[in-house]
C-alpha cells in the first residue's frame, strides 16, 4: 500500500493530522508558557528564568519534567473515577477547537459548515471538566472554584458567540475557512477588526473570561481559593491543567486571529513592490503560500497572546457578581448592539452601493 | 462498509450504556455525567447522520446548557447527598417489573416505527447520495416557512428564563 | 423559609492570603459571608513573658519580632518607654535620626502593606514593585544599621551609631541614587513610585470596583471596637498621636493628617495609607533638612551599665505604621521589667473582622484582611 | 447511507426505553428531568434518522429537531426552578413525599 493510498484513508488521515494538531498544541504551549514567564518578568522588573538554557527557554522543559517525576497523589476521600479523569476531560476542547482554525489557505483540519458554533459546542466540555476536578477533589475551596467556573463560564459562552455574530453576518458564513477568505479579498482595512471592533473588544474580554485569564481567574483565585478546582491536584495531572490552560489561550487566540485579524491573509515577499516578483517571484505556488500564511497566522496568535499575557500581569482581579454583572448587563447588550449596527450598516451600504450615493462611504467598512 | 457498522455501534453502545448508568447510578452528580456522554454520543451519531449543525447544537444545548443546570440545581439545593436507598425487595422487584416495562415500551415502539415505515408511502430506499443540508438552509427555511413557530419558541423561551428567575429569586423581605 | 445550607469553610492556617499563619473560620451561604471568626495564637511566641527576664536593652531586638515589618517604630515605643520611666533626655540628633527612621519605616511597611493588598486582589505586579521600592529602603537601612529587616538599631537613650557618611545626600539626587542616598530615595519615591501606585492601583477601575463599598466602618463602631491608626482615619476621624498627643519630637514637623470619607471602605483605607507615605515623606525631608544642617556626634547619653529604673509604671502611646502601638512597662525598681504589655492594633483590628465581613462576598474577605493589615506576628507576639 | 434504518430507529427506541424506565422507578425529581431530556434526545435521534433516509434536502426535520431542543430547554430551566423551590420549601427532592397541595 503505497503512501497515497493510506493517505486516501480516513483514519490514516484523521491519525496525521489529529497528530500534528497535537504537536503544533504542544509545541506553542510550550513557548508560551515560556514567553509568559518572561513577558511577566519584564513587565515586573525582574529577569524571569535565566539559568536553564539561554535565556532560560530550558526552563519549561525542567518544571514539566519535574512535574512529571512527582508522585501522582491521589486524596483519600476523593471521588476516585472522576478525580482521575479530571484532567483529560478538560483536555478534549482544548484541542478540538484547533479542528476548525485554518492555519493556510489550504491547512484545515476539518473544515465544518458550522465551525463558530462547532466552538461555542466543544467549550461546553470545558465547563464539565471543571466541574469534574472541582465535584471529585471533594474539597470546598475546589468545590467554590468549580461552581464559580461553571457559572462563568456558561454566562461567558453566551457574550462570546453574540459578539462573533456580527462577524459571520459580514462574511455570510460560518465557515472559519470563508471568513478568512472574506477578509483577504479587502486588503487590511478589510480585517473585521475594523468594522467589528466592538464585537472584538467584547470578544477579547469574553475569551478572558472564558479561559480564566487574569482578571477574571476566578475559579482559580489563588489569594482566595488557593488554585480552585485544581486545588488537589499534583504531578502530571497539574501539569496537563496547566497545558489545558495555555492550550486553550492560543486556542481563543489563533480563533481571534482569525475572524478579526485575518487568519493566514498577509503580504508574502513576492508582493514587495518593485523587486518582489523578481527576487522572490519563486515562492509562490501552493506549498509557499501555506508556508507564509502559516507565518503571517502565527505572528498575529502571538500578537493576541502577548496582550492577553500583559493584561494578566496589569489588572487586579474582579469579584464574582461584577464579573456577572459585566457580563450580563454591560458586554451582551453591547454585542447585541453590535449585531444590530452590522445589519444596519451592511443594510445601509447595499442601498446606497446601489444608487453611487456619496454618502455610501459611511458605510464602506460595512461593504 | 464495515467502518460504518462499527462506529455506528461504538456510538450506540456508548449511548446505551450511559443511558443505562444515568438509571443505575448511585450518585446523581455521576448520573448527569453519565447524561452528559450519552448525548455527546448521540450528537456523535448525529454526525454521522451528516447533521453537523444539530450535532453541534446537541452538544451546545444538551451537554453544555442543560447538564450544566441540572448540576447547578444538584448544588444548588444540596440533594448531592441523597443517595438510592436500597430498599431490598420492593426495590429489586420494581427494577425488574420497570425493567421489563423498559424492553416492551422499546419494542412496541420500534414495531410501530417499523410498521409506519412499511405502510407509509415514502420510498423504502434511502435516497441515493444526498446534497449536505446546510446551515444557510436551515436559516432560510427556519425564518420563511417557519417563522411563526420560531418567534413562539423564542417566546416560549422568555417566559421559560423569566418563570425561573421568578421562581428561584430570594424574596426580599 | 430558606434552607439553603451554609457551607463551613477554613481560610487558612497555611492559606495564601492570610499574611501569615492566620486561620479564619468562614461560614458561607453560596459565595456570602453570614459569619466569621478570626483564630489567631499560631504564631504566639510569649513576647511580655519573655521579657520579664531579659534586661530593659535586651528587650529591643523582641520589640523588632512583634510587628516585624515595622521593627524601627516598635523599638522607638519602648525606648520611649523605657527613657520616660527613667527620665532620660535624648540628645536632639539622636531624636531626629529616630523619627526619620520611623517614618522610613512606616513607608516601608505601607509599600508591603498595600503591595500584598493589592497581591490578595490580584495584582501580582503592585506587589512586586512594592518590593522593588521596599528593596532600596533596605539597602538603605542596611548600611546605617547593618540590619535589613530587624535592626536592633536604637538604644535606650540613643541610637547605635550616627548616620554613614554620604547617606544624606542632596536633595537634587535623583532616581539613579534611590538606594544609595536617603534624598535620592524620597525624590524618586515622590516622582516616580506615588504616582505610579495611583496609575497602576487607585484610579483602576477594577481596584475600585473591587475596594470602593467593600466592608464599610462607620467612625462610632471604629471607636467603639478600639480601632486606630490607618483604619481609624479612613473613617473619618481625625486622629493621629503623632498631631493630637505628641510624642518624641513630631511637633516640630509639618505634616497633615490624612482621612478618608464617612463610609472608610476598604478603598478609603488604601487611599488612606497612600497618602500617608506622602506625608511621611515630608517629615522624612524636614528631618533630612535639620540632620544635615545640624552635623554632630553626640547621639547617645552615658547611661550606667545595667539600667535599673525606679519603681512604677509608665504608658506610651506611640502611633505605629498599622496604628496605635501601647507600651505599658511596669518596674519593681530591678534590671528586669516586672511586666511588659504590648498593646498591638493589628490584634484590635482583627477583631474587627466579625463585623466588617457578614455580608461581603468570600472575595472581599481577603481584601478586608488586606485592607486592615494585620501582622500575625503583632497580633500573636 | 448504508447502515439499515433500523440500527439509529431503534437506538433512538431504546434511548426512549431506558428514559422511560428510569422515569417510571426513580423518585428523585432531578433525575426525573433527566430522563425527560434522555427521551427527548431518542425522539431527535429518530426525527434526524428519518431526515437524512428520506429527506436530506428538506430543512424541516433539523426544524423540529431545533423546538425539540428548545422547548427541552425550557422545560429543564422551569422544571429545575420548580424543584428548587420544592426543596426550599419541603426540604426533599423526592416525588412521592411532595404529595400536600398546601405548600
Amino acid at each position: 500500500m503505497s503512501l497515497a493510498d493510506l493517505w486516501a484513508q480516513h483514519w490514516f488521515r484523521a491519525f496525521v493530522t489529529g497528530s500534528l494538531v497535537l504537536v503544533f498544541a504542544l509545541g506553542n504551549f510550550y513557548i508560551t508558557l515560556w514567553l509568559e514567564r518572561k513577558e511577566s518578568a519584564w513587565i515586573q522588573n525582574r529577569l524571569g528564568p535565566m539559568r536553564a538554557g539561554p535565556q532560560g527557554l530550558l526552563q519549561v522543559l525542567a518544571d514539566l519534567f519535574k512535574l512529571l517525576q512527582k508522585e501522582d497523589i491521589v486524596p483519600r476521600n476523593v471521588d476516585r473515577i472522576l478525580f482521575l479523569i479530571a484532567p483529560f476531560v478538560a483536555h478534549i476542547p482544548a484541542l478540538l477547537i484547533f479542528l476548525v482554525v485554518p492555519f493556510g489557505p489550504n491547512l484545515v483540519v476539518a473544515d465544518y459548515d458550522i465551525g463558530i458554533i462547532m466552538i461555542a459546542a466543544v467549550t461546553s466540555y470545558a465547563v464539565i471538566a471543571t466541574f469534574i476536578a472541582g465535584w471529585g477533589s471533594n474539597n470546598k475551596y475546589s468545590l467554590l472554584g468549580a461552581m464559580r467556573g461553571a457559572a462563568q463560564m456558561i454566562s461567558y459562552e453566551v457574550t462570546l458567540v453574540m459578539s462573533v455574530i456580527g462577524v459571520a453576518m459580514m462574511a455570510g458564513s460560518l465557515k472559519l475557512s470563508d471568513i478568512v477568505l472574506a477578509q483577504a479579498e479587502r486588503g487590511v482595512l478589510g480585517w473585521y477588526l475594523f468594522p467589528q471592533f466592538i464585537g472584538f473588544i467584547v470578544y477579547l474580554i469574553a475569551s478572558l473570561a472564558e479561559l480564566n485569564r487574569a482578571p477574571f481567574d476566578l475559579m482559580e483565585a489563588e489569594s482566595e481559593l488557593v488554585a480552585g478546582y485544581h486545588t488537589e491536584y499534583s504531578g502530571f495531572r497539574f501539569a496537563i491543567f496547566l497545558l489545558v490552560e495555555y492550550v486553550h489561550m492560543i486556542a481563543w487566540s489563533a480563533i481571534a486571529a482569525t475572524l478579526f485579524l485575518g487568519g493566514w491573509v498577509g503580504p508574502t515577499p513576492a508582493d514587495i513592490p518593485v523587486i518582489g516578483p523578481r527576487l522572490f517571484g519563486w515562492m509562490t505556488g501552493p506549498v509557499w503560500d501555506n508556508i507564509w500564511g502559516f507565518c503571517w497566522f502565527l505572528f498575529k496568535t502571538y500578537l493576541l497572546i502577548f496582550i492577553v499575557i500583559w493584561i494578566r500581569w496589569t489588572f487586579p482581579r474582579v469579584r464574582i457578581d461584577q464579573l456577572m454583572d459585566l457580563g450580563w448587563k454591560f458586554l451582551l447588550p453591547v454585542s447585541l448592539f453590535n449585531i444590530f449596527l452590522t445589519g444596519v450598516m451592511k443594510y445601509g451600504w447595499n442601498v446606497l452601493a446601489e444608487s453611487g450615493s456619496p454618502l455610501r462611504w459611511l458605510f464602506w467598512l460595512w461593504r | 462498509m464495515t467502518a460504518q457498522y462499527l462506529s455506528f455501534g461504538v456510538l450506540a453502545l456508548v449511548t446505551l450504556w450511559s443511558a443505562y448508568k444515568v438509571v443505575t447510578a448511585r450518585l446523581i452528580t455521576h448520573a448527569a455525567l453519565w447524561m452528559a456522554l450519552s448525548f455527546t454520543s448521540v450528537s456523535g451519531i448525529f454526525l454521522m447522520l451528516q447533521q453537523e449543525f444539530i450535532a453541534a447544537l446537541q452538544v451546545l444545548i444538551y451537554a453544555g446548557a442543560i447538564t450544566t443546570m441540572i448540576i447547578f440545581a444538584i448544588m444548588l439545593s444540596s440533594i448531592r447527598e441523597i443517595r438510592v436507598e436500597p430498599q431490598q425487595q420492593t426495590f429489586g422487584q420494581r427494577i425488574r417489573a420497570s425493567g421489563l416495562l423498559a424492553v416492551v415500551v422499546g419494542l412496541v415502539f420500534a414495531a410501530f416505527m417499523t410498521y409506519v415505515y412499511y405502510v407509509s408511502e415514502i420510498p423504502k430506499e434511502a435516497v441515493p447520495d444526498p446534497g449536505l443540508l446546510t446551515v444557510r438552509q436551515v436559516g432560510a427555511t427556519l425564518f420563511t416557512r417557519f417563522t411563526v413557530p420560531f418567534e413562539v419558541a423564542s417566546i416560549l423561551l422568555l417566559l421559560a428564563m423569566i418563570g425561573a428567575i421568578i421562581l428561584t429569586a430570594k424574596e426580599t423581605e | 423559609m430558606e434552607q439553603t445550607r451554609e457551607l463551613l469553610i477554613n481560610m487558612g492556617p497555611q492559606h495564601p492570603s492570610t499574611h501569615g499563619v492566620l486561620r479564619v473560620l468562614l461560614k458561607l451561604d453560596g459565595e456570602t459571608i453570614t459569619w466569621a471568626e478570626p483564630d489567631i495564637g499560631y504564631l504566639h511566641r510569649c513576647f511580655e513573658k519573655l521579657s520579664e527576664s531579659k534586661t530593659y536593652p535586651q528587650v529591643i531586638p523582641y520589640t523588632d519580632r512583634t510587628d516585624y515589618l515595622s521593627a524601627i517604630t516598635n523599638e522607638h515605643a519602648f525606648c520611649l518607654a523605657v527613657e520616660k520611666l527613667m527620665g532620660i533626655e535624648v540628645p536632639e540628633r539622636a531624636e531626629y535620626i529616630r523619627v526619620m527612621m520611623a517614618e522610613l519605616q512606616r513607608i516601608c511597611s505601607h509599600l508591603l502593606g498595600l503591595g500584598a493588598m493589592a497581591l490578595d486582589l490580584g495584582a501580582v505586579t503592585g506587589f512586586l514593585y512594592a518590593w522593588r521600592d521596599r528593596e532600596k529602603i533596605y539597602s538603605l537601612f542596611e548600611r546605617i544599621t547593618g540590619g535589613r529587616m530587624l535592626y536592633n538599631y536604637l538604644r535606650i537613650g540613643g541610637v547605635r551609631n550616627d548616620l554613614p557618611e554620604g547617606i544624606i545626600g542632596t536633595p537634587r539626587d535623583g532616581r539613579d541614587k534611590a538606594d544609595k542616598t536617603i534624598w535620592g530615595f524620597i525624590n524618586y519615591f515622590e516622582s516616580y513610585v506615588l504616582p505610579e501606585w495611583d496609575d497602576l492601583l487607585t484610579n483602576n477601575r477594577i481596584f475600585q470596583w473591587r475596594t470602593q463599598g467593600v466592608a464599610p466602618l462607620p467612625s462610632e463602631v471604629a471607636i467603639a471596637y478600639g480601632a486606630s491608626g490607618p483604619v481609624l482615619r479612613a473613617s473619618g476621624v481625625k486622629w493621629d498621636l503623632r498631631k493630637n498627643v505628641p510624642y518624641s519630637i513630631y511637633d516640630r514637623f509639618e505634616f497633615d493628617i490624612p482621612v478618608g470619607k464617612e463610609n472608610g471602605d476598604c478603598f478609603d483605607r488604601w487611599v488612606v495609607r497612600v497618602e500617608e507615605m506622602r506625608q511621611s515623606a515630608r517629615i522624612v525631608k524636614q528631618a533630612l533638612q535639620w540632620l544635615a544642617e545640624n552635623p554632630g556626634d553626640y547621639i547617645a547619653p552615658k547611661l550606667p551599665r545595667v539600667l535599673k529604673p525606679p519603681k512604677g509604671e509608665v504608658y506610651i502611646r506611640y502611633e505605629g505604621s498599622r496604628g496605635e502601638v501601647g507600651v505599658h512597662l511596669v518596674s519593681d525598681g530591678s534590671a528586669n521589667p516586672y511586666k511588659v504589655k504590648w498593646r498591638s492594633p493589628c490584634f484590635t483590628h482583627l477583631q474587627l473582622l466579625p463585623v466588617l465581613a457578614p455580608g461581603h462576598k468570600l472575595a472581599d474577605m481577603i481584601a478586608i484582611i488586606g485592607s486592615i493589615d494585620i501582622v500575625l506576628g503583632e497580633v500573636d507576639r | 447511507m448504508e447502515l439499515p434504518i433500523y440500527f439509529p430507529l431503534g437506538l433512538g427506541a431504546l434511548l426512549f426505553g431506558i428514559g422511560l424506565w428510569g422515569a417510571l422507578t426513580r423518585t428523585n425529581a432531578v433525575r426525573i428531568l433527566m430522563f425527560i431530556e434522555l427521551m427527548l434526545n431518542g425522539v431527535n435521534l429518530n426525527l434526524m434518522t428519518f431526515t437524512r433516509y428520506y429527506y436530506p434536502e428538506n430543512a424541516t426535520g433539523p426544524i423540529l429537531t431545533l423546538f425539540v431542543m428548545t422547548v427541552a430547554a425550557a422545560e429543564a430551566s422551569i422544571g429545575l426552578a420548580i424543584i428548587l423551590q420544592i426543596v426550599r420549601n419541603r426540604g426533599t427532592v423526592e416525588v412521592d413525599k411532595v404529595d400536600l397541595l398546601k405548600g
